[in-house]
């Protein structure tokens, strides 16, 4: 993950040098008090999953002046808007048997809508009742999540292997951490909602991602703890087995042990959580929402913690 | 059944009837990944690389 | 207009006094090299307004180093989307005659939805292909756009004077000047939306405002210039004889010779512009989006100029 | 048609049959604006003064 640099700030950047106010290299940089390093709180968007309990713990932890970015999902709030409208979203199967929503030009629009102007506003709303002052962006502002947009993908489709051309995804490669990080030191709170923005041949639009990915390019770029909420308690060694819950991982080998246990949707968990370490994270913590103090708790060790 | 010039090797692709656009065979000859660009005539390239990634 | 400075905002505060890098007095603040005050572009959201042409202007004017904010409207957006919901929206007219929409609850999720989610991300979008680093928000976000939630409207229904409840707008008293001038200092271009935060009994909530207004109260809490882009030349003395279209207004007396030249919409602009003077903007201008160089024509003169 | 007493002078304001909550009247004595806070049985309040503006 590079610091974001595009044409444009460079170029306003020359005129304003005198002017800037961020410090020069943001990554990992230290906290005024020698403190603790940003947390950056993925909330799902999972109809199981509640957010009051995360909004009030992080203020809680943002009152005691811990920096806290938010990153939030919520494809399915995007399903149901998409049926309210009578859009009927294509899904599609991947080789290795993944099925996901194909996002044309119309559900890309529409999970713009949901994603940054209902979900956003409406969890933005949320923290600035628990006292917090959140300011809601999506990776389009100031270019905060930019990459590649990717138009084909690799679909079977009556059982042929197919490429089907025109989806709206991308991958993030550039986080604005700056603008993050002035955020913060404003004493905001931002609250950030994919989409992102993908680079095509020749110019720039809003394109979907992953948010357990995003919230890991946000944790990595700011060399923050990554806490990634969600509807269980952590990784189970044995997914049916409660007592087999993987308290920590800290070595390669360790870490493995972890992607062979992760099933199903687990599995882009654990994936984003060693994106979150490559890219720099300090530590990641996958806990459950729906528990008293889920982020702090998570920060102190229930869940799964891998470093 | 027709026939294209795998772009890969040179060889011969056997095409059938039903062809999509969009379709990916594979050569037999080098066993390359084809994307069907154009179903009549014809038209094969190598199939892009893609990463399994998803949205949300 | 006065400064926002919410509880949460004052309690960060004491903790972060070193960090904080914001002027302590943005209003009216001189800018470095000496020059001219913000601008604060008011986009509309009407059909017959296209943006393109406003985008490549205010691009230019970025890139001489003007610092601009962006305010957009999209009520008819708005309408369209809630068609396509199967939303009927309520039209309400008052006692003086005008007919509005009376936004409940679900047409507020609506609402949120197209101008925070659709409208502000194409925006974006469109001022990031123009080489502009911008920055969508909403009214919500950081408490940008403050003030009293409303209610209680007053209605004509067949005959009858009502009191109708459950409307979701409000009145903007407080600017978060300080969210802006953070990011214009560092080169982005903010493009902000309504909503705006309306404080009820205990809470706060996103409800509707005026675009117009909107923008006058951010041009009046950074003392800049405001130009109100519309879909004719300016204000006429006659609306039906393009002859007498008013140059300027610099006096009280002109002042209300263009209040009273107003009819329909433009009475709601030149409300807004009064409202942007008193509350401290240096002048507002209203001119034609769809001429050349819409915005630095009008900064030069084109359209009426109000001071 | 009922009766009932205006809050603002104290004296009785005639009440038509069909009445709506939400509805204004004015007291034919002081001509104060009252709100039907209730129909049935009925119960008025002073009007809240309310600006004329809308949103967006
Ligand atoms: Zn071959
Ligand atoms: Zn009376």
């Amino acid at each position: 993950m590079t610091e974001h640099d595009s044409q444009t700030r460079a170029r306003r950047r020359q005129h304003r040098t005198a002017d800037r106010t961020a410090p020069p290299n943001p990554q990992r940089r230290l906290r005024a008090d020698g403190g603790q390093p940003p947390v950056v709180v993925k909330i799902g968007g999972a109809n199981a999953v509640d957010p009051e309990g995360a909004v009030d713990d992080i203020a809680s932890l943002v009152d005691g002046d811990r920096e806290v970015v938010v990153v939030h999902g919520g494809s399915t709030a995007v399903d149901d808007t998409l049926e309210r409208m009578d859009i009927e979203p294509t899904y599609v199967e991947t080789p290795g048997g993944v099925t996901g929503r194909f996002t044309d030009a119309e559900t890309m629009e529409v999970f713009a809508m949901v994603m940054a102007g209902k979900l956003n506003t409406e969890l933005t709303t949320l923290f600035r009742n628990a006292g917090v002052d959140a300011v809601g962006l999506s990776g389009v502002d100031g270019g905060l999540l930019t990459g590649p947009r990717k138009s084909a993908v690799r679909v079977l489709e009556d059982g042929k292997k197919k490429i089907k051309r025109g989806d709206h995804s991308g991958k993030i490669t550039d986080v604005n951490s700056d603008l993050l990080t002035t955020l913060l030191n404003d004493g905001y709170t931002p609250v950030v909602s994919v989409p992102m923005l993908g680079e095509d041949d020749d110019e720039v639009l809003p394109v979907n991602a992953d948010a357990d990915r995003s919230a890991a390019a946000v944790a990595g770029a700011l060399g923050a703890e990554l806490v990634v909420l969600t509807d269980v308690a952590g990784i189970y060694a044995d997914p049916d087995d409660p007592e087999t819950l993987i308290d920590s991982a800290a070595t390669p080998a360790e870490l493995e042990s972890v992607k062979a246990a992760a099933e199903g949707f687990m599995t882009k968990k654990v994936m984003a959580a060693t994106e979150a370490l490559e890219g720099g994270a300090t530590a990641v913590h996958v806990g459950d929402a729906n528990r008293d103090a889920p982020v702090s708790s998570a920060l102190d060790g229930a869940g799964t913690k891998i470093e | 059944m027709s026939e294209a010039d795998c772009p890969e090797c040179g060889a011969g692709v056997d095409l059938h009837d039903d062809l999509e656009v969009g379709e990916i065979l594979d050569c037999g000859t080098c066993g390359a990944e084809l994307e069907v660009l154009a179903a009549d005539p014809p038209e094969l390239d190598t199939a892009p690389e893609l990463e399994e990634d998803w949205g949300e």
